[in-house]
């Protein structure tokens, strides 16, 4: 059963060096109050999986706290390059960063063998693709009707996957909706499981397209509203794309990049 | 009216969407160009989103595949492992929509690695995202991209994802499903596998642009077709239309 | 596009004698309005294919419109045997009927995999079961990671896929609510889809738990309003659980059935 | 108070469910113990039903596993593939809870067909339906039938659903997850599979029952525990539930 905890006791329990932390949200509700607040107690050697890196990872990479990505679209969408992620990969800045690189529809996969707890997936995927050929979790199997060569896909079992939602109710029941992503294999995947909420309420009337993941299935429940910025929570917050284009010249910039992160995610510790 | 290269680049990839049902769309200039036909030439086009958005029709132009406004204008919103295994693969969609740092003769491109050369370190772009299924699984694809060397190589230095491999009966010997790349609509004009050799070949250039200017700005000889056309010039509605959309107008 | 059309016109166009056709519906909306039309059309040597056959397959079966049946579970639920179902497989009457037999993970995989379009599904299941002596479409495969062997079972991909449906627009998009089963799925795997409605409306509000089929998914819409009777659509109508009971002794008996079917279903054609 | 036999059996399936948090109910009996368990023993457990809900709090006894109210009253209703795959597959259910035609003394179940002999066609059963996979991934197994060498027999027919296959280590050499299972319910008592040898054993026989009676009504040599006990009988207010319920009058 989840319990009902502070952000920061939440993550002080849940998420530990050396972890393999997936913080997923396909655009929408991404959980940067969490990882903020991963940055600010120091959590590191993570390894860090996400199908859309995007700023969260961006930040999280900057500040030393990975050690190996596994991902399949690593980009400030519609605006350009995560620069952190760039310089880690291409300089080894502030630490090299180790990659297993997929597809989407790998990495979607990935995720689903893992809440199914099997241990890989079956796609018509990567064909003629050079990317088989820097992975160890993409390989083939042949199916045993037709004969047909496959891509295989190893699974992703997180230590800890966190994700933002827009309610919980006071017994740790989840509730999320709008573009669902893949939140809920990534949950189901994982050995621990931490969601921040905008709001926790008394009761969960049901929303259409609303996915709910029972409190039986989630560690803990934090409250961080507006948790999920500059991504959005559909109901409460909209994205703000314009941080989306100012985060292109703050880590263009590594001594801007970490003032940045001094001034707006360090100081709340302080 | 005047017009920039790139919205010439827009308006005839939005025009090459012509009698499509339904579009997988690609992040950035595909989605442009896909809203655009939506508000012009196809305006029962459906828009697909790998965000597990089926049937959006924004009013403003997403900067993000993922904004809200995807989501609460679709006929359906599924999640990601599905609108990549019971909408891509399995062959629903018409036409995959996509954009490219590096394509090559073949119309294979690569959004993974630059490689800069000896003793310096690859160049890293974003990665595959969902491209290698779309432009496996669509019935067909469309890519959009600058003209430029850089852009279309004579080799390119990783293959992200197939378009027609290495020439004809590629597709067929790799089992993709989909007819591939059907053509390459850049700031010059378009390009278009020649039906014999799949090489991608000058068929279109756009208003106020020469073959050669596309030739010298391509990495391989690019071959010119024998009736090279030219495109028609946008139109004010086409333009109009462009323009809202790019300001984050609402529709009319 | 889905046309809306008569169930005698859709039922007629899209499904014919020798098809393999799917009914879903897990007790919920259960198509009984379509299977009445086919029966009425004396539509023949069907390959009928769903996890629950249900009292829809007996009366299919005891009208001899089938020659072969893909099940999982074939009770009359909560009330006990399917009569017409056990007649046809232990005395082949009215004809001799060819089983092929799953779990309901399996049958579930199987349609998974032909709405995804791949030949096979991995499922861990089977396990020390005589099932896969009696079936050709279960296997195995070795995960190319692990080395464990998992089951495969294969795609299904009917001919024609039919389900009742709580509403349509008039464009022919589909919305379906409440206990959903394996319909949608079902349907995604099929080369045609027939979907029966309790009602057409102008627009489709989007519902809690709703899934919607675009109408590009689908050949034709037709209006059936209490289609599933005996069973039923949330929202519309109840569960006929007394119908059920009664059929018991309907189908112990062969005139009975007959004559039941004949007053019941056939007289609506004369 | 009085009961009948089969009243107790319900009575102590449902007291099997202490200390469960979470039921993957099969339909039939294991229904009825299920829901008379949450108005009892255990009110906070949470009934999972193929049909695809996720923590159902009927207020009336359901005849289907598909009635309207298994789905009004969830916290979630998930997709048949995904009560498998997700749910049931992964680990998740503490218990799953099965009814059965024929039982072996390994707790091996069959529900697809009887042999009746030479020159006979086989009797017809439902079939698996959820049982083999609910049988090998729940943390543990209970199993509720009618005492009879009809259907606890010394050998099946088919196997259906694996319990303790063919003895100790089977499981493990099979590669189900699960413990299996660890009780078997009837009108008469219970049996639980030896320690040493995974065979099903008397442990206990309800109040008015002798072992000889349940020892005659199997149909193998079954063993009964040298410190065998007796159920307590039915508390008034299970009697009152269970009656409720099975009339399908809803909470009070």
């Amino acid at each position: 059963m989840a319990e009902i905890r502070s952000l920061r006791d939440a993550v002080a329990g849940l998420v530990h060096s050396g972890d393999t932390v997936a913080m997923e949200g396909f655009t929408h509700l991404i959980p940067f109050a969490a990882a903020h607040e991963m940055i600010r107690q120091r959590v590191t050697d993570l390894t860090l999986v996400r199908m859309t890196p995007d700023v969260i990872y961006d930040q999280l990479i900057g500040m030393g706290a990975a050690r190996k990505l596994v991902f399949s679209w690593g980009g400030n969408p519609g605006v350009g390059s995560l620069h952190r992620f760039r310089d880690a990969v291409e300089n080894g800045w502030p630490r090299p960063l180790e990659l297993d690189e997929h597809s989407h529809a790998g990495m979607a996969n990935r995720y689903v063998a893992g809440a199914s707890r099997l241990p890989f997936a079956v796609l018509r995927g990567y064909r003629g693709s050079d990317l088989p050929s820097r992975s160890a979790t993409i390989s083939t199997v042949v199916c045993p009707f037709t004969g047909e060569e496959l891509a295989a896909v190893a699974a992703i079992n997180p230590d800890v996957t966190v994700i933002h939602a827009q309610r919980a109710d006071r017994d740790g029941n989840v509730q999320l909706w709008g573009l669902v992503g893949v939140q809920k294999e990534a949950a189901l995947a994982a050995s621990r499981v931490l969601v921040t909420v905008e709001e926790i309420v008394d009761d969960l009337t049901p929303a259409p397209g609303a996915v709910v993941l029972p409190s039986w299935t989630v560690d803990a429940v934090a409250l961080a509203p507006n948790g999920a910025h500059p991504s959005y929570a559909a109901g409460y917050t909209v994205r703000d794309n314009g941080f989306y284009q100012s985060w292109d010249a703050v880590s263009r910039d590594r001594d801007a990049f970490l003032r940045w992160m001094d001034e707006n995610v360090l100081e709340e510790a302080r | 009216m005047t017009w920039t290269s790139d919205e010439l680049m827009t308006v005839n990839a939005a025009r090459a969407l012509a009698g499509a049902r339904t579009c997988f769309v690609g992040i950035g200039l595909p989605s442009a160009a896909a809203n655009l036909a939506r508000r012009t030439i196809e305006p029962g086009l459906v828009l697909i989103y790998e965000s597990g958005t089926l049937g959006s029709k924004p009013s403003r132009l997403p900067l993000s595949i993922g904004d809200g406004e995807l989501a609460d204008t679709a006929d359906a919103v599924v999640s990601v492992p599905e609108i990549f295994n019971y909408w891509l693969q399995a062959g629903r969609i018409d036409v995959g929509f996509l954009g490219a740092a590096q394509v090559d003769r073949y119309a294979n491109v690569n959004t993974t690695v630059i490689d800069r050369g000896p003793g310096r370190p690859e160049g890293r772009l974003p990665g595959a995202g969902g491209a290698p299924e779309i432009a496996a699984s669509c019935g067909k694809v469309l890519l959009v991209l600058r003209h430029s060397p850089r852009n279309l190589v004579g080799e390119l230095d990783f293959v992200t994802t197939v378009g027609h491999g290495d020439g004809p009966g590629s597709r067929a010997r790799l089992g993709l499903p989909g007819a591939g790349p059907v053509a390459v609509i850049t700031d010059l004009g378009i390009m278009r596998p020649d039906p014999e050799t799949a090489e991608l070949t000058l068929t279109d250039v756009h208003p106020g642009t020469t073959a050669g200017q596309a030739v010298a700005a391509t990495g391989w000889p690019l071959a010119v077709a024998g009736d090279l056309r030219v495109t028609e010039p946008p139109t004010e509605a086409e333009l109009t239309a462009l323009r809202r959309l790019a300001q984050g107008a609402p529709d009319a």
